[in-house]
Order: C-alpha cells, then sequence, then structure tokens
C-alpha cells in the first residue's frame, strides 16, 4: 500500500509538473509547484515508512516549512512586481 | 694603486651623477647650472684621461657593484675599448655644454634644467657602458641612456617632436627589448657566462646555427648602431635641439651602439669565431648595402641635418662591417672610426646649429653664400667633412685606411669597392655645402647677401666649441697615436 | 601562541571583519581593520621566517589529524604568497583611510571595511589551507566579498560588472566544485597531500583528467585567463580606485598560485604532462592573451581599463611560465606573481591618487600630469617600466626568467614573442608618459580640485604607493630573496634535487 | 505573562516531541532554546492575543470538529466535479458580509472559507470578503451563513 | 494486536487518500482557469493529506513519529489556506479578469 | 552503461539546462535561476557520488548497518549555504540595478550604458 501511495504522489507531481509547463499564467505555475511541494512533504513521509527510515519525518517537516516560506516569497514577488506594472515608470 | 683605478672608475659613473644632480637642484640659477656641467666635464675628462694611462700600462682591474641575478653581476673592467670611448665622451661632454650654452639661450629653449640633467645621466650611462665588464651591465646601460635620452629627443613638445620620440624610443626599445635581451639570454644559456673575455666565450660544442642565430639577433638588436633596416629612429630624432643630435650622432647613442657591436664581435663571439660563420658574410653585404643606400638617400636630402642624419647611417655602417670583417686591421679601422667619426659629425651638427642659431637657416639650398657670413664656421664645416669622407688632413683618413687594409685581408674585394664609391659618395654630398656656401651666389643671386642681412657668427661659446672639435679632427691626424695605442691594445 | 599563527592568518581577518561591524564610526572602522591587517602581514613574515626555519608547518584544525580534519598547511609557496597578499593589503588599506573618502559615503565606510576584511580572510585562507574543499569555501567567501567591493563603485556600472563578475565567478567556482567532487570520489580524501599520493594510483586516469579539467578551467575563469578574461575589465574600471589596487594586486595571484598548487602539488607535473596536451594550450592561451589583452589595452582611454587589460595580458605571462612545465619556467611564473603584485599595486594606487585629485581615470585627465603631480606620475612611469621590463625594476627580472625558461626548453620563437609582447607594453605605457610629459596642443589642462599649493596627492595615498615603488626598484636590484625564494619553491613543487 | 507562558508551553512542546533525546543535556539546552525564541518573539512584539488566541476558549475544538466534517463533505463534493467534468462547474464571484468583530474572527472566518474545497476567499475588507466558489451552490451555502455564525460565536 | 489492526486499518485509509490525491491532481489538469485549479489543489491539501499521514500515523503507532506525523498535517492545514489565499488574492490583483463587487457566473 | 551511470546523465542535463539559461536570457533575474539550477546540478552530482551501494541515508539509526557516505552530505551544505549567499548578494544586486537603471533587462542595460 505504502509502494502505491508513493506511485500514486509521483504521478501527482507529474501531473502537477505538468501543469506547471502549460501554465499558462504565472499563478497557475506558481499553484502547481506549490502542489508539488506539498506532495513531496508527502512523499518524503511514505518513502520513509517504505524504507524502514521514520527518521525521515523531520525532513518532511523542515521541507514543509521551506516549501510554505518560498511561496509566499515568490508570491510577495509576483504581487508587488504587478501592481507596480500598472503603476507610473520610476 | 689598484684601489685608486677602481676609485677612479668609480668617478666615470658617479661624476655625471652628481652633476646632474646639480644641475637639477640649481635649475633657477643658469650660469651656476652650465658651470657645474662643464666642472663636471672637466673633471670627469681628467679622470678618464688618468685611467687612459692605466690602460696603457697594462691595468685591467674590475669590479663588482652587485651581483644582481645569480651569477650575474653588474661589474665593470678597465679595458681599451672602453676607455677609448670614456675618452670620447667625456672630452664631448664639456665641448658640447660649451656649445650648447650658446645655443639653447640663443635659441630661447625652455625645460634648459632638464635637457642639461638628462645629458648628463647619458654620459653616466656611456660610462657603464664603456667599462661594463659583461653584457648584462652592458645592456642595463644602454636602455638607460635609450631612456635618458628620449625627453631630450621629444625636448620641444611639438607634434613632430613627439612622433619623432615615438619612433626613437619604439626603435630602439623595440629592438633591445625583441633581439638584444633574447641574444643575451640565449648566451647566458649557451655559453654560461656573459663576461667579456678575449676570444670569444662559446665554446667548441656550440652548433653554428645557433651561433649564427645569436649574431643575427645580436646585430638588429643593437639598434643603435642603426644597422638597415633598423635605421629609421636616427632621421626622425633630428627634430631634437641640435646639442642633442650631438649627443645621439657623436658622443653617446650610436657611438653606444657600434662600440656594443664591436664588444660583442670581439669580446662574446672573438673575431677567429665570427670569420668562420656563413651568416657573417651576410651581414656584411647587409651592411654594406647599408652603406651605400644611407648614402645615396643622404645625397637627396635638402635638410642639413637629416643629410647629416643619413651620413651617420653610413658611417656606422663602416663600422659595424670593420668588425664583421672579423681581421685586426678592420677592427682597428671600427675602433678610430668610432672616434674620428665621432669628433666630425659633431662639428659638423654643430655646425647646423650655428647656421639654424645664427641665420635661422635648415635647407641645404638655403645656404648658397653663406661662407661670407659665416666663415668660420663654414670652414670647420669643410674640414670636419674631409675627417668624414676620409681624405688628409683630417683624422678620419686614418680609420678608412684601416678599414679598407681590413677588407684586404679579409679578401673582400667587393665590399672594398662599396667602401671606395663610399666614399666618393660621402665627397659628393658633404664637400658641396661648404663650397656652395663660399663660392656659389646664394638665392637673391648675390654673393655675400648674408652678411647685409645681418646673419653673423653663431654665439661665442657655440664657435669656440665648434673650433675645439675641429682642431681636434686635425689634430688626430697628425697625432692619432694616443688613439692608435688604444685601439691597437684591444683583443 | 606561535604555533597557532597558521591558523591564525585567517582568523585574524576573519573575526575581526564582524568586529569591524560593530564600530559605527569610519574612523575607527579604519584603523581597527588597518590594525587587522597590519597583524596579518606580521603573522604573514612571522610563517615565513618559520618556514625558512623549520620547513613546512602543519596545523590540525581543532586537533583532528589530516584525512578527517581540516589542515592547514604552510610550505614556503604559500609563505611567499601569504606575505604579498597581506602586505599589499595593509598597504592599500593604509591608503584606504584618506583615499576612500570621495569614492565611499562615510557611513557606509565601516560596512566596506568588514566587506575588505572578509575578502582578505578568504584569499589568505585559500593559501593556507591544506583542504581542497576548503580552498572552495575560502575562494567563494572571497569572490562574495570581492562582488560586494566592486559593486561600491560610484558609477552605476560598477553593479553590471559585479553582477557579471558574479555569474562568471559562481560558474568558475562550480567548475573548481565538480573537480573537487570528482576528485573526491575517486580518492575519498580531500586533504591535497592524500590526494597527491593517491591520483597517481588511481586506476580510474580518465576521472583524474575529468577532474584536473574542470579544476583547470574554473581556476583559469577566475585568474581570467584568455578567452575567459571577459568580466575583469569592466570589473577593475568600475570598482573603487583601491579596490581594483588590491584586487589587481592580490586576487587574480591568488587564482595563479590555485592553479600551481593544483598542477604541481596536487597532481603532478609528471601526470599532467604525460597525457594532456596542456601544456601547449597554456602557451598558446598565455600568448594570445598578452597579444590581444594588450592591443586592446592600447586603445583604451579610461586609464584603469588600459591597465585591467594590461593585467590580463601579465596573467598570459604567468601562464605561459606554467606551461613550460619546467623549474625555471615555474620559477619565472612565481617571481612575475609576486612582482606583478608590486607593479599593479603601485599602479592602481597612483591611479586612485590621480582620481582623487581629478575625480577621473580617463587619459584626459592626464594632460600635463607629470608637471601637476610629479611624484604621483613618477610612480607610473616606474611601474610602466616594470611592466615594460626594463632592467632594475622587478619586471625584468621576472621576463629574464621568462624568456630564460623559453630557450631553456628550445622555444626560441615563444621567447621573442614573449618579448614582442613587451613592445605592447611600452606603447600603451608610453601613451600615458606622453600626454602626462609632453602634452599636444592648446588644449587646456585639466581641471585639479584643490589649491595649487595641494596638487599633489596627499601624502596618505603617496607614501604606501611610493613603498610599494621603492620595493619595486629595490628589488629589482637586489634580487636574491625573490629569485632564490621562487628557485627554491620551483624546485620543490617539481620535484627537483629532492 | 499568560501568552508568554502559553508560547514557552508551545515550544517546549515542539522540542519535546521532536527531540526524541531525554538526557539532562539536551533537556536544559531545549529550555534555553526555547528562552532565546521566547525573547526574540518578545522584541519581534509577537507574542500577544494575535500569535496565542487563548481568549478564544473551548468553543474552539467544536467549531473544529465541525469544520472537519465540513471539509470531508466538500472535498467529497469538489471530487465529484472533478470527475464528472467542467460541465458540473459553474464557478461564480460574490462579495460576502462579515459579521465578526475582530480581525482574529474574520481570519478564522476567511481561513475556514478557504480550508474547505469549493470556496477560496481572495480578498477581503473590514466589513466583506471576496469569495471564488467552484459552484454556484457554494456561494450559496455561504450566503445562509452557518459558517459565518459559527465563527462570530466563537468571539464572545 | 494493536498493531496488526492498525495495520489493517491503515490500508483503506491510505486507499481513499491515494484516490483523493490522485483526483486532486487530475483537476489540477482538467479545470479551466487558476481559481478552479485552485479547489482541486485544495482537495489534495486537506482530506488527501490528512488521510495518508493519518493512514502513516496508524503504521508507526504511539510515538515520536506519529507526532511528527501529526505535526507535518497540522502544519500543512495552518499554511494551505494562507498560501491558497495568497495566491488568490495576487492573481485577482495581478490582472486575473474577475469583478468581485458583482456576484456572476462564468 | 547508460543506465548505470543514470546519475551522471541527470547532472549532465541539469547542469547543460542550468547553463543554457544563464547565457541565453537576457532577465538578470532568470539569469540568476539558471545558475542557481546549474549549482545544484552539482550538489546532486556530490550526493549521488557518496551513494553506497544498498546503503541508506546517513542518519544514524539502530539496526542500519550500511550507510552512503555522509561527507558529501556535509560538504553540500556547506557550498548550499554558498550559493544562497550568493543568490542573496546577487538578487540585491539586481535591485540596486534596477534602482540605478530601471530595468534588469540585459540588453535594455547596455542600450542605456551607451546612452550616456
Ligand atoms: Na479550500
Ligand atoms: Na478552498
Amino acid at each position: 500500500m505504502l509502494a502505491a501511495a508513493a506511485v500514486a504522489l509521483l504521478v501527482v507531481m507529474v501531473m502537477a509538473l505538468v501543469r506547471a509547463m502549460l501554465g499558462p499564467t504565472i499563478y497557475d505555475r506558481i499553484l502547481a509547484v506549490n502542489v508539488f511541494g506539498t506532495k513531496t512533504v508527502l512523499l518524503i513521509a511514505v518513502v520513509g515508512f517504505l524504507f524502514g527510515r521514520p527518521d525521515f519525518l523531520d525532513i518532511a517537516l523542515v521541507y514543509a516549512l521551506i516549501n510554505f516560506i518560498s511561496v509566499i516569497g515568490v508570491l510577495r514577488y509576483f504581487e508587488y512586481s504587478g501592481s507596480r506594472q500598472k503603476g507610473a515608470k520610476p | 694603486m689598484n684601489f685608486s683605478v677602481i676609485g677612479l672608475m668609480q668617478a666615470v659613473l658617479v661624476i655625471p651623477l652628481l652633476a646632474a644632480a646639480g644641475v637639477a637642484l640649481t635649475g633657477l640659477r643658469p650660469n651656476l647650472r652650465e658651470g657645474i656641467s662643464l666642472v663636471s666635464g672637466a673633471l670627469l675628462f681628467a679622470v678618464v684621461w688618468s685611467l687612459y694611462q692605466s690602460v696603457m700600462a697594462g691595468d685591467r682591474s674590475g669590479w663588482t657593484l652587485l651581483e644582481l641575478l645569480p651569477g650575474l653581476t653588474i661589474s665593470f673592467r678597465l679595458e681599451p675599448l672602453g676607455i677609448l670611448f670614456c675618452l670620447i665622451a667625456s672630452s664631448l661632454w664639456m665641448v658640447t655644454v660649451l656649445y650648447s650654452i650658446g645655443y639653447m639661450r640663443g635659441h630661447g629653449e625652455s625645460n634648459q634644467t632638464r635637457f642639461y640633467a638628462l645629458f648628463a645621466i647619458a654620459i653616466a650611462s656611456v660610462g657603464g657602458i664603456a667599462l661594463a665588464d659583461n653584457l648584462l651591465t652592458l645592456f642595463i646601460f644602454y636602455e638607460v641612456l635609450t631612456l635618458s635620452t628620449y625627453p631630450l629627443v621629444t625636448h620641444a613638445g611639438t607634434d613632430k617632436a613627439r612622433r619623432g620620440g615615438r619612433t626613437y624610443l619604439g626603435l630602439l626599445l623595440g629592438t633591445s627589448i625583441v633581439c638584444f635581451l633574447p641574444a643575451i639570454i640565449g648566451t647566458w644559456v649557451v655559453a654560461g657566462t656573459l663576461t667579456f673575455k678575449e676570444g670569444g666565450i662559446f665554446g667548441d660544442d656550440i652548433t653554428p646555427v645557433l651561433l649564427s642565430l645569436l649574431l643575427v639577433l645580436f646585430v638588429f638588436g643593437i639598434g643603435k648602431a642603426a644597422v638597415m633596416p633598423f635605421h629609421r629612429w636616427l632621421p626622425a630624432a633630428m627634430v631634437a635641439p641640435t646639442p642633442v643630435s650631438a649627443l645621439l650622432h657623436a658622443v653617446a647613442v650610436v657611438k653606444a651602439g657600434v662600440f656594443a657591436l664591436v664588444k660583442v664581435g670581439v669580446f662574446i663571439f672573438g673575431l677567429d669565431t665570427l670569420g668562420t660563420l656563413a651568416v657573417t658574410e651576410w651581414l656584411l653585404y647587409l651592411v654594406a648595402f647599408g652603406v651605400l643606400a644611407a648614402s645615396l638617400v643622404a645625397m637627396r636630402q635638402n635638410n642639413l641635418k637629416a643629410r647629416l642624419a643619413y651620413s651617420t647611417i653610413s658611417q656606422l655602417g663602416y663600422i659595424s662591417l670593420g668588425v664583421l670583417l672579423a681581421t685586426s686591421a678592420g677592427l682597428l679601422g671600427s675602433a678610430l672610426h668610432i672616434a674620428m667619426h665621432a669628433f666630425g659629425k659633431i662639428t659638423l651638427f654643430f655646425c647646423a646649429g650655428a647656421i639654424l642659431v645664427a641665420s635661422h637657416k635648415s635647407e641645404i639650398s638655403d645656404m648658397r653664400g653663406l661662407g661670407r657670413a659665416m666663415p668660420l664656421t663654414m670652414a670647420a664645416f669643410f674640414i670636419a667633412s674631409l675627417s668624414i669622407i676620409g681624405l688628409p688632413p683630417a683624422g678620419g683618413s686614418w680609420s678608412k685606411w684601416y678599414l679598407i687594409l681590413g677588407t684586404l685581408e679579409a679578401g673582400q674585394w667587393l665590399l672594398m669597392g662599396v667602401l671606395m664609391l663610399s666614399s666618393l659618395l660621402n665627397i659628393a654630398y658633404l664637400l658641396p655645402i661648404p663650397l656652395k656656401a663660399f663660392f656659389a651666389t646664394d638665392s637673391t643671386g648675390s654673393v655675400g647677401a648674408g652678411e647685409a642681412a645681418g646673419i653673423r657668427e653663431a654665439p661665442l661659446t657655440s664657435l669656440l666649441a665648434i673650433m675645439i672639435t675641429t682642431l681636434m679632427c686635425l689634430l688626430l691626424f697628425f697625432y692619432p697615436q694616443p688613439l692608435y695605442d688604444l685601439a691597437r691594445s684591444i683583443g | 601562541m606561535l604555533t597557532h599563527l597558521p591558523v591564525l592568518q585567517v582568523v585574524v581577518p576573519l573575526l575581526a571583519a564582524p568586529a569591524c561591524l560593530l564600530l559605527d564610526r569610519a574612523r575607527l572602522a579604519w584603523l581597527f581593520a588597518l590594525m587587522a591587517t597590519t597583524i596579518s602581514l606580521v603573522i604573514s613574515a612571522l610563517l615565513l621566517y618559520q618556514v625558512n626555519q623549520h620547513g613546512t608547518l602543519v596545523y590540525a584544525l581543532g586537533g583532528w589529524d589530516a584525512p578527517w580534519g581540516i589542515e592547514y598547511r604552510i610550505d614556503l609557496l604559500a609563505a611567499y604568497v601569504l606575505l604579498v597578499v597581506s602586505g599589499i593589503a595593509t598597504l592599500v588599506i593604509a591608503a584606504m583611510g584618506q583615499g576612500i573618502a570621495l569614492e565611499i559615503p562615510q557611513e557606509r565606510q565601516p560596512v566596506f571595511y568588514v566587506i575588505y576584511l572578509l575578502c582578505l580572510a578568504g584569499l589568505l585562507g585559500i593559501v593556507a589551507t591544506g583542504d581542497i574543499f576548503n580552498v572552495f569555501v575560502f575562494l567563494e567567501i572571497s569572490s562574495l566579498a570581492t562582488y560586494a567591493l566592486i559593486a561600491h563603485g560610484q558609477d552605476r556600472r560598477a553593479l553590471w560588472a559585479s553582477y557579471q563578475y558574479l555569474i562568471v565567478g559562481t560558474i568558475g567556482a562550480t567548475f573548481i566544485l565538480i573537480g573537487i567532487g570528482f576528485l573526491y570520489s575517486l580518492t575519498g580524501t580531500l586533504n591535497m597531500q592524500d590526494l597527491a599520493q593517491r591520483i597517481p594510483e588511481t586506476d580510474s586516469v580518465r576521472t583524474a583528467y575529468t577532474a584536473f579539467a574542470f579544476l583547470v578551467v574554473g581556476i583559469c575563469l577566475k585568474l581570467a585567463l584568455f578567452p575567459l578574461h571577459l568580466w575583469l575589465p569592466n570589473a577593475y574600471a568600475y570598482a573603487p580606485s583601491l579596490v581594483t589596487a588590491f584586487l589587481a594586486a592580490t586576487a587574480t595571484k591568488v587564482a595563479v598560485y590555485l592553479l600551481i598548487r593544483v598542477h604541481f602539488s596536487v597532481f603532478g607535473e609528471h601526470f599532467v604532462s604525460s597525457v594532456l596536451p596542456l601544456h601547449n594550450i597554456l602557451i598558446t592561451l598565455g600568448l594570445i592573451g598578452v597579444f590581444v589583452a594588450s592591443l586592446v589595452a592600447i586603445f583604451q582611454t579610461n586609464i584603469k581599463r588600459l591597465f585591467a587589460y594590461s593585467s590580463i595580458a601579465q596573467i598570459g605571462y604567468m601562464i605561459v611560465g606554467i606551461g613550460f612545465g619546467t623549474a625555471v619556467g615555474v620559477q619565472a611564473t612565481l617571481l612575475h606573481l609576486f612582482n606583478h603584485a608590486l607593479m599593479k599595486g603601485a599602479l592602481f594606487m597612483a591611479l586612485a591618487a590621480v582620481v582623487y585629485r581629478l575625480g577621473s581615470a580617463d587619459i584626459s585627465a592626464f594632460r600635463g600630469l607629470g608637471r601637476q603631480m610629479p611624484w604621483t606620475m613618477a610612480a607610473i612611469v616606474i611601474g610602466g617600466l616594470s611592466l615594460i621590463g626594463m632592467p632594475l625594476t622587478v619586471g625584468f627580472v621576472s621576463k629574464w626568467y621568462l624568456v630564460l625558461a623559453a630557450i631553456e626548453a628550445d622555444m626560441w620563437p615563444i621567447a621573442l614573442l614573449i618579448l614582442a609582447g613587451s613592445i605592447l607594453a611600452v606603447v600603451y605605457v608610453w601613451r600615458l608618459v606622453e600626454t602626462a610629459y609632453f602634452p599636444s596642443g592648446d588644449e587646456p589642462m585639466p581641471e585639479v580640485q584643490g589649491t595649487v599649493a595641494s596638487r599633489e596627492a596627499p601624502l596618505a595615498l603617496l607614501i604606501p604607493t611610493w613603498l610599494l615603488v621603492v620595493v619595486n626598484i629595490y628589488l629589482g636590484i637586489d634580487t636574491r630573496l625573490t629569485v632564490g625564494t621562487s628557485g627554491a619553491v620551483a624546485s620543490a613543487l617539481l620535484g627537483v634535487g629532492q | 505573562m499568560k501568552h508568554s507562558l502559553s508560547l514557552f508551553f508551545l515550544l517546549a512542546l515542539l522540542w519535546l516531541g521532536n527531540s526524541g533525546h531525554y538526557t539532562p543535556l539536551l533537556l536544559a539546552i531545549g529550555v534555553l532554546a526555547c528562552l532565546f525564541v521566547m525573547w526574540v518573539a518578545q522584541r519581534m512584539n509577537l507574542v500577544d492575543h494575535e500569535s496565542q488566541p487563548l481568549n478564544l476558549g473551548w468553543g474552539i475544538f467544536g467549531y473544529l470538529g465541525w469544520l472537519t466534517a465540513k471539509v470531508v463533505s466538500s472535498n467529497v463534493a469538489v471530487v465529484g466535479h472533478i470527475w464528472r467534468g467542467n460541465g458540473s462547474i459553474s464557478p461564480s464571484v460574490a462579495r460576502l458580509p462579515l459579521s465578526q468583530s475582530t480581525d482574529m474572527g474574520r481570519v478564522i472566518y476567511a481561513n475556514s472559507i478557504t480550508l474547505t474545497p469549493g470556496t477560496v476567499a481572495m480578498d477581503m475588507d473590514d466589513g466583506s470578503v471576496v469569495v471564488h466558489a467552484l459552484t454556484e451552490a457554494g456561494i450559496q451555502e455561504l450566503e445562509q451563513g452557518e459558517m459565518n455564525r459559527r465563527v462570530a460565536r466563537l468571539e464572545e | 494486536m494493536m498493531a496488526v489492526l492498525a495495520e489493517w486499518l491503515s490500508v483503506p485509509l491510505l486507499a481513499v487518500g491515494i484516490f483523493l490525491v490522485v483526483s486532486g491532481g487530475v483537476g489540477l489538469l482538467r479545470f479551466p482557469d487558476i481559481f478552479c485549479r485552485m479547489h482541486a489543489a485544495g482537495v489534495t491539501e486537506t482530506l488527501a493529506s490528512g488521510l495518508i499521514l493519518l493512514g502513516l500515523m496508524l503504521l508507526a503507532g504511539w510515538g515520536i513519529a506519529a507526532f511528527k506525523l501529526l505535526l507535518i498535517l497540522l502544519f500543512l492545514l495552518i499554511t494551505s489556506p494562507t498560501a491558497s489565499h495568497a495566491l488568490a488574492k495576487a492573481a485577482l490583483h495581478g490582472g486575473m479578469k474577475v469583478d468581485p463587487d458583482k456576484k456572476e457566473t462564468f | 552503461m547508460l543506465m548505470e551511470l543514470y546519475n551522471y546523465w541527470v547532472v549532465i542535463l541539469l547542469m547543460m539546462t542550468g547553463f543554457y539559461i544563464v547565457i541565453v536570457q537576457g532577465n538578470l533575474i532568470k539569469k540568476l535561476i539558471g545558475l542557481n539550477l546549474f549549482q545544484t546540478s552539482v550538489f546532486i552530482f556530490y550526493i549521488s557520488v557518496g551513494k553506497v551501494a544498498g546503503g541508506t541515508a546517513p542518519i544514524q539509526s539502530a539496526g542500519i548497518d550500511v550507510y552512503s557516505n555522509p561527507l558529501p552530505h556535509v560538504l553540500i551544505l556547506t557550498a548550499i549555504v554558498v550559493g544562497i549567499s550568493t543568490t542573496a548578494l546577487a538578487l540585491a544586486l539586481v535591485i540596486r540595478i534596477r534602482n540605478a537603471y530601471g530595468t534588469v533587462e540585459e540588453e535594455e542595460l547596455q542600450k542605456r550604458d551607451l546612452q550616456c
């Protein structure tokens, strides 16, 4: 079952990648990357159990943190640049 | 005794340097400044004269200043050819300063302090070159001479002067870096020493190909000897004030070139080795071609200084040729011609300068009839021309005589012909100038118009200098013995 | 205390950097940084003395021995380079007290000194460490600091230059990292001493070559070997003048050091020359670099740029020396490494003085400068003569050995080409000399800031500059120290006479 | 003080839960680490009722239970739409009124909307929230206001 | 006994989780615009993640591992809406054509 | 051979992609992204080289004997820190470039430098 879960997660990650490539907007891509990230967290956890190394959970935890922060960071960047482009040229 | 000789040799280097410092410090008081130069010149000449006696007594003392690179020192040694060079330079320094006082002030030149200081430094470098005991020492002072004379060439600061300076520096530094230096380093690698030695320093095991390569590098690398095609710097340097031309053509620069060439020929290769190399023959022909070509070019020059410059190139060829002949008579002729040409050519340049200062004329065609206004100058020009051509009663006849003997000794009939032909050309491009000055009418058609235009002889000090050098040209014909003895003891 | 010198050499500037951040007054920060670099200089002098007395110094960091811990290893070569780097760093920072004032605002100066110290620590670390991964880390520390230093330039192009250098430098560093990775996978060690032993025993020669290739390319990017030099001219031209002096005299030198280390200490001449045509490549690229960079230099109107291109050319000479693969060749490279640091240090510091007075390093600023700033200009002339390779300057000594190496290797054409390159140096140096001493035409002289009495650069700039000039001449005349040391190092590197 | 204690308790729980090593040394380090983080949080003015919403009381657990059920049911709904295809959805946007009086309450409400699949809070101001829903039904359900009321009740 | 039971129990949890996560992936690909896709992504981030992590918790049994899994779950549940909201807001402000003041259907 | 060294192929692919982006992209930020990709490929290379056949992640745990080599991980941790510092510095530079020039496009930058 664990193996099936891992495979399913990988499949979803591939789907996310496809969405990331297709876009069409930058927000679609960010969404896809976020999904890819959260699925990675799950994958790490599942793989940890699959290989009998539950200590991987620490990595999953850290990865979840990084993923969240990076998505927020990227979003802030685009939100600002988006509103700035609307404004007058500096 | 030994110590004092070394002390004197050190003095040869130190006196001009102190003079340079003194000149720089007294720049605001011209009389004192020129006084320092004159006194230093006299002092230097006295020192060199004393060294002359030592060297004739067989003294070959030497001393090492420092070890620049492992096994390679900056060293000096008493040696006849070097003393010959020193004698020329020290005596002519004095005379040139004397001349310059009149010329530079008469011409209202700026930056005179720089001129006198650098002149003194150039004399110091000549001392270094003349007394050098090895190639490295020679090379170092050779480069110092180039650098210290560059500002003199560019003295005027005009566009033309800057262009001339560029050519001067470019060719001299260029040849010395690209050919001379590798030749020296190559010699060091091949022979394991750079110290001058009678009979040369190369062992028998060295291939002729390598020796030929080195010889070619030396001949072209010593750009100051103005071997064609690296002669362009001499005409380019004409832009300099006349005393500088004297320095270049007679006192220091070109003489340093041929001196270095003689040194390399005699003390690095040795005349025997030189004679066996096939490439020597080729170089001889090249030089001979240069002698003729430069004479022909000289004939076509209307500018007096340009004509004299090409004359120098041609005469330097004589000296180079004398060495490459690799015979004792040729060597003797070369050594003597270094001196004879120096006195002759300096007189000619002094005259050219005097004419320029007094009449503001630089083109030969304008000088017809000038003899009435400047009889002494033109007479001096005539005698100096005889010396350059090699006719009695002037010193040049001796050196030319030995050079011809040298060609005979080497069995080079063709070269003898070249020398004779070139002498005829010398006559053709030099003698008409004084003759026309005395006997031809000037452009306005009247004889002696110069006087009417208010042209008089050059300032007194300049005239005095001209008289001294002219006298030397004559004296060296009647009393060549001291120089002959000196030249005889080389090698 | 004395036994800890190898690590203190790096730790002092490394710790001084953050400490400097706490000093909020520019003057105070400068004094502190000067003190720290001076201590570094003293340490490097002591290290050189110790190495001369007792041979190579080995220091295990934190008491862990070599294969596990990081080892600091100071042999004669390292001690020699350490002295150059810390010496130049001290002189430059001494000059910065006054010289940087116009280019960097007062309130930014403490941070500037922090970065400067970090850069110094990185450079010293590269030289001092015996662990190749540690080399990478220090390389990046120094590089990051360098990018930041360059970005401090006034001109906005400094930012762009810094960015470009960052990209190229990072790629270079990454190449080095790959090379190190291959070496580690091959031998299982990162200690350079161990690597040197294990590489010849390896059965996968191809991996070793791959590693070597990556390392060499990476290092050559850092040392701006033609054609990997494109980042350098802008970086040098737009960085603050004294930063350029520091970088030109130290950063590329350390990169050359690294190349020598990797080539001769880690892989060994025998290994390198057995299969690769590296020698020919190095000689060819070096010479092309000499000619191309010198030719480009001739046409520069910004003198900082001119000397930047000249640096690329001089690096070419160093690479040619390595390319001979002989003891004399390496000796020539080492001599030139040392000597070029002196020349370019002096030249760029003199340029900094010109910029300080005239606010520009353009050739037009040099018109008639021989009269207005006689001492500064004289320093430039002497530095230029050294660059050309005139006798009685250090430049002559290194040229001599370079040509000697070429002739000994029976490569006469190369010898002539090396010297022909010097002619190009004559051209670009002389353009400057002519402008300064024989200005043409009736164009007015450039406006000099300050009163007539203070036209010459301030002593704070002039003294360090002239210290370098004097050393330049002194070591051109008394060559025992440099020639002796470089000779000993070269024979040790090539295993001659051991 | 109440908030500090709560934060310390939270941090300690995290440390203990993640460490797995309970030697005196590590425990001591843990205490120090927690204190350090508290000091930093204090300096950043983070220790207040916003980060430690203790005032919400026990009612929050009841709400969380209700929300969980809601999340499950809306998941099922959205999955249904996914498999049935784009014909089954009717994306719509609406501005809904807020009846919460505190920032905390509004955040909980908006986050609850977003947490349940099928609805997303896109933007909000003091009095309203803009919601995007996968179907019109989603909007209508929110308009009925059960979630709104439950969150508002939490604030009391 | 308990462990075996837990292992058995974990199977359906994981299975449903897998189904939901794949569904979310399909939705991500299938739905027409960014906002609709966000709803699909929400599926994978809430119930799907929760079920899979619960399944793992059952396998892990009482202990630190379970605690960490719980932590991960809480973290995902807290951050997911925040990220979604940030994304939606950015998309809304970044020019996606939606008029918030008019109730409308696309 | 091809499959045996698949990690190398992955690394090379990533590396070339990153390198390509650095060279071709005119946008300074995108260049940085390429640079990061380039660096990351090397990190992966290190980690994969440290893999020991049958070994698991080098986190000590009861009942496990074979671990991958931990040293590459340690090294790469350092390298990652270095890489992040580089990126941070580069981003700071880009911000200042943007302030000074008003653009982060390479071509535009060059145009604006030529103008003055
Ligand atoms: Na949701
Ligand atoms: Na939702």
